[in-house]
């Protein structure tokens, strides 16, 4: 094998920079977050070797090499998981480790075939093996399942890191696995998640949960961008990769800061944030405003380049549309239930810690700033010159995508917890998938005899069938 | 002369095999491991061997046999020293916890 | 000269040959460590020495045979020790004078 | 070459490997396969290997030896009850085995069958035999071809022998320090010190002519390392450590990887590439003489450095929690 093993290239700088942006401002933060000495010092740890694999993962020039660096952050995530939350992570590992299985055996056929290299879309056959591998990593409708439990409830720094990085590598793998052609499969698909994750996410009693959905949501118009199969669509995926990324990284460190501070997520138990938190109020403002897709904020930027790639389509557009009507009355409901009205839990005051956690966040906001001042700044980077981000329709129709939400929100405030029971069984209703995991383990424990002279039987003999088969 | 030794490094191969897979005591499992890296060695060599060849030593007397399974054999004694120390090193941990040297009661890693 | 030295070399041989073939049976029949150590040290001391010394003539010139008494010379200084103090660590374990026993079951 | 001579040593190679692995005796088979290891050195110089016969008898039938009899010593064995193993599955009793085994020495012996006949040495072989002398200046083909050739093959088996270090100390460390008592009486004590300079030599012209006779850095760090531990052994592993301390150990081994290091990188700075011999700053000397073949000496020094520390603070590291018997008694 005569490739490199890595290769740079400006779309893969930017999410490189993404993720040593989301690590740095994660170090700060945790240093506040973790109660334990323990806890911070296997998360700083673990923090090294996940930003080592995502850099491998992002530079990678092959499939293999992309997996296995892929997989080495998982393992990270799951340790990252598992220092608060053991029985979560397990669950994570599984039902990654199910998809990396279906990933592995695509990155197989595809060698055989010729098409091991990134840079060769992979063979049409194979593209629904890798779609379901990647799919796993990238929450897509029916896969998604794990994902609001997981980044839900793992501690904030790392559901930071799952929402704003980890996720996305599966968005990458799409974006190098596709033809350059649009794919309708993955656009609906991407149209579908938008939708159900704002609506899901308007209805959440929970913040981190709520987070998590807006995640799948946000996650949907990456997806669809990136199916749209053009060079706008491809940029304009990354570039909301980034700007998703470090506003998610925000979000969630925003959630981790009221859960330490309150002792709970439930907004049943949250009020009065704006006054005692007066900062990370300010920094949740921005952040949301920057989900939204305001004018003068990355958000705005980002999504006007997604609206570009799917200008042929424009039923997607119009779906995606509705999607941030809903993330806009979800973020009213997390800005109006967690940081207004009265306190209703006991306050813990942080002070040193809080000063970390915030430092965080605004370390974040540094990166985010240039990116909503200067629109055209990353999109030519990434090759993609002369979009028009500022018009008066453009700024007018955010602007009334905001209101909509708004008004929507104070309409139906009064029902924050309609059929969760119900919904959140349909969103469950793919998890039979990890149940091939749960099969699997138990067969390989009871192949597994726990003799070494076993398994060394087993080799021996396996090599003399090969030899015997082999040499008739 | 090639196929005696041949039939010599099968049957050692063999013989360090069938102890590795039947011996229950670990030392008795290193001493397969050795048996069956002397099967390689002696392969190697007698592989290089060519009749009425010389020790490769300039001047050469005549033909000289073939130096370069010489240098990897070379390498690999060495090596297969180091993997036994290891192995030993390895059964006196296991030995502290399991107070054992028999290879069926290291089963901690069963899954 | 030559052939004489040869002649002899091959006396030395046989007679360590001899030697060794006497420790072996030593080894085999002999009842308690210090009886099968006499007879284990005859190998060397007598055997290997004399083979050595022996083979002197046909080593082919003086510096192989040279070598090779100096390989003799190390025997006779190594072998005793190593005797002696196999001798020395039986002695001090009280096993003295204990026969062996041949059945002794090791560890399996 | 004498066939007869050669099938009895193979029978006997069979015979003593036999019996190391149906005595049931662990001190005894292991003192069966130290046999083996001689006879298979005694084959090795027969086909005309006197090097590896040289380190196959240095190794693997003495200093391995000597590694099993400290492991031996150091643990506890509770008897298990004879016969077969009862919990095992059929296939793991020795009927099983055996069938495979056997199975495999057929298949192994039909595909080397194919091999016997006339050989020819490959174009490389014939290459290293005929241009040594005129491209490293070195008399012994086996030394050029470690040294110069497929030096950078040795820089990482000298990794591996540090890797190998490293990791008996990570998994000895933690342990009892307790000293040995006396050693071993005077006698052995005294006949011991007549030897050593004798040993110290052998070895030392071992390593420094191994460009030019059998031997070099492998086999004279092994002898070094084999005076180490006979000094630990007849002196008590107090008297070894306060002469040559663990730590100077250390030093001679990361000393010997960085000698062989530098030497590499002083070949770059003469304008060759990493390791080269003769377009480095080391003439190629008068064949035959100490100083010739380029900078093959230093670097059999290097390897020296590196096997002897490396091989006696391994050997080290498993006997210092020891408790040898002689100390409980009164001398």
């Amino acid at each position: 094998m005569t490739e490199p093993f890595f290769v740079v290239a400006a779309e893969r700088v930017l999410p490189a920079l993404l993720a040593g942006a989301l690590v740095a401002a994660a170090a700060v933060y945790g240093e506040g977050y973790f109660d334990a000495v323990e806890e911070r010092r296997a998360f700083r740890a673990l923090l090294r070797v996940f930003f080592f694999s995502v850099i491998g993962a992002v530079f990678s020039s092959s499939w293999l090499v992309f997996f296995v660096f892929v997989e080495i952050s998982t393992v990270a995530l799951f340790l990252m998981i598992a220092i608060q939350r053991r029985d979560v992570a397990e669950g994570y590992l599984q039902i990654q480790l199910v998809g990396a299985s279906f990933f592995l055996a695509g990155i197989a056929g595809a060698s055989i075939m010729g098409g091991a290299l990134l840079s060769s879309p992979v063979p049409r056959v194979l593209l629904p093996l890798f779609i379901l591998g990647l799919g796993v990593k990238a929450a897509l409708p029916g896969l998604h399942f794990w994902l609001p439990e997981v980044h839900g409830t793992a501690p904030a720094p790392v559901s930071a890191l799952l929402s704003g990085f980890a996720v996305k590598l599966g968005v990458f793998g799409f974006l190098a696995a596709l033809p350059s052609e649009p794919h309708s499969f993955l656009l609906a698909a991407g149209a579908f998640m938008a939708l159900w994750g704002a609506f899901r996410a308007a209805l959440q009693p929970d913040v981190k949960r709520l987070l998590a959905y807006s995640t799948m949501s946000q996650l949907g118009y990456i997806v669809a961008a990136a199916a749209a199969g053009s060079q706008v669509g491809t940029a304009a995926a990354i570039f909301h990769t980034a700007v998703h990324g470090l506003v998610k990284g925000m979000l969630f460190f925003c959630a981790g800061i009221l859960e330490k501070t309150y002792g709970t997520k439930k907004f049943s138990g949250l009020g009065g944030g704006a006054a005692a938190l007066p900062w990370t109020f300010f920094l949740f403002v921005f952040a949301a405003a920057s989900l939204l897709g305001l004018p003068g904020t990355p958000g705005f930027a980002s999504k006007g380049l997604i609206k570009e790639a799917l200008h042929g389509f424009s039923p997607i557009s119009l779906c995606l549309l509705a999607a941030n009507v809903g993330t806009a009355v979800s973020f009213f409901k997390m800005g109006a239930f967690a940081f207004g009205g009265v306190q209703k839990s006991p306050r813990k005051i942080l002070q040193g810690r809080l000063r970390l956690m915030n430092g965080g966040m605004l370390m974040l906001v540094v990166f985010l700033l240039p990116l909503g001042l200067f629109p055209g700044w990353a999109p030519s980077f990434l090759g993609v010159e002369g979009i028009r981000f500022y018009s008066f329709a453009k700024c007018a129709e955010s602007l009334s995508v905001a209101l909509a939400g708004a008004l929507l929100f104070a309409a139906y405030r009064k029902k924050p917890g309609f059929a969760d029971a119900l919904l959140r069984r349909i969103d469950e209703a793919g998890s039979c998938f990890s149940c091939v995991s749960e099969r699997g383990g138990a067969f390989v424990r009871s192949v597994q005899s726990g003799f070494l002279r076993g398994y060394l039987f087993a080799a021996v003999a396996t090599a003399l069938l090969l030899m015997l088969w082999f040499s008739r | 002369m090639a196929v005696m030794s041949f039939l010599t490094v099968s049957l050692l191969f063999a013989l360090g095999l069938f102890t590795v897979l039947s011996r229950r005591n670990v030392f008795k499992t290193v001493i397969g491991l050795t048996l069956m890296e002397s099967a390689v060695l002696l392969l190697l060599i007698s592989w290089a061997y060519i009749p009425g060849g010389s020790a490769p030593i300039l001047p050469l007397q005549g033909k000289g046999v073939d130096p370069l399974p010489h240098a990897f054999t070379l390498t690999a004694i060495v090596i297969g020293a180091c993997d036994i120390a290891l192995a030993f090193a390895f059964i006196m941990k296991l030995n502290r916890f399991e107070r054992s040297v028999n290879v069926d009661d290291f089963r901690r890693l069963k899954g | 000269m030559t052939p004489l030295l040869r002649f002899l070399g091959g006396i030395s041989i046989f007679a360590g040959v001899f030697f060794s073939f006497a420790a072996v049976v030593a080894i085999l029949r002999f009842p308690d460590v210090y009886t099968r150590l006499h007879g284990g040290t005859k190998a060397l001391s007598g055997g290997a020495i004399l083979i050595l010394l022996g083979a002197m003539p046909y080593a082919g010139g003086i510096a192989g045979a040279l070598k090779l008494f100096l390989i003799a010379v190390f025997f006779l200084v190594s072998n005793p020790m190593a005797s002696h103090a196999i001798a020395r660590a039986c002695h001090r374990r009280a096993l003295a004078n204990r026969p062996i026993d041949e059945k002794r079951r090791g560890d399996v | 070459m004498s066939e007869p001579l050669l099938a009895f040593l193979y029978f006997f190679i069979l015979l003593t490997a036999v019996v190391a692995v149906l005595l049931d005796d662990l001190l005894s088979s292991f003192i069966s396969l130290s046999v083996t290891g001689v006879l298979m050195a005694t084959v090795f110089a027969l086909f005309r290997a006197p090097d590896v016969a040289l380190t196959q008898a240095i190794i693997n039938s003495g200093l391995v030896t000597s590694l099993f009899l400290v492991a031996y010593s150091q643990t506890q064995r509770t008897p298990s009850p004879a016969g077969e193993c009862r919990e095992c599955p059929f296939w793991l009793r020795w009927p099983g085995a055996a069938l495979v085994s056997s199975l495999f020495a057929a298949v192994l012996f039909r595909g080397l069958y194919v091999l016997s006949g006339d050989r020819i040495p490959g174009s490389t072989s014939a290459h290293y035999l005929s241009q040594t002398l005129e491209e490293t200046g070195a008399l012994n083909v086996v030394a050029a071809i470690l040294l110069d050739y497929r030096a950078f093959d040795t820089l990482g088996e000298t990794t591996v022998i540090f890797t190998a270090v490293f990791g008996i100390s990570l998994l000895l460390s933690g342990g009892k320090y307790v000293h040995s008592g006396h050693g071993l009486s005077f006698i052995v004590k005294r006949g011991m010190a007549l030897l050593t300079p004798f040993i110290l030599l052998y070895a030392a012209s071992i390593l420094f002519l191994g460009h030019l006779t059998p031997g070099g850095g492998f086999q004279g760090g092994s002898v070094f390392a084999t005076v180490a531990i006979l000094i630990c052994v007849v002196y008590g592993t107090n008297f070894e450590a306060a002469r040559i301390s663990p730590k100077s150990k250390e030093t001679f081994e990361a000393g010997g990887a960085m000698l062989f290091v530098f030497i590499g990188l002083l070949g770059i700075a003469w304008g060759g590439g990493f390791l080269a011999n003769l377009s480095g700053p080391f003439p190629a000397g008068t064949p035959g003489s100490l100083f010739s073949g380029g900078n093959m000496l230093l670097l059999n020094l290097a390897v020296g450095m590196k096997v002897g520390a490396g091989l006696s603070s391994i050997f080290y590291t498993m006997i210092k929690i020891l408790e040898l018997e002689d100390d409980s008694w009164p001398s």
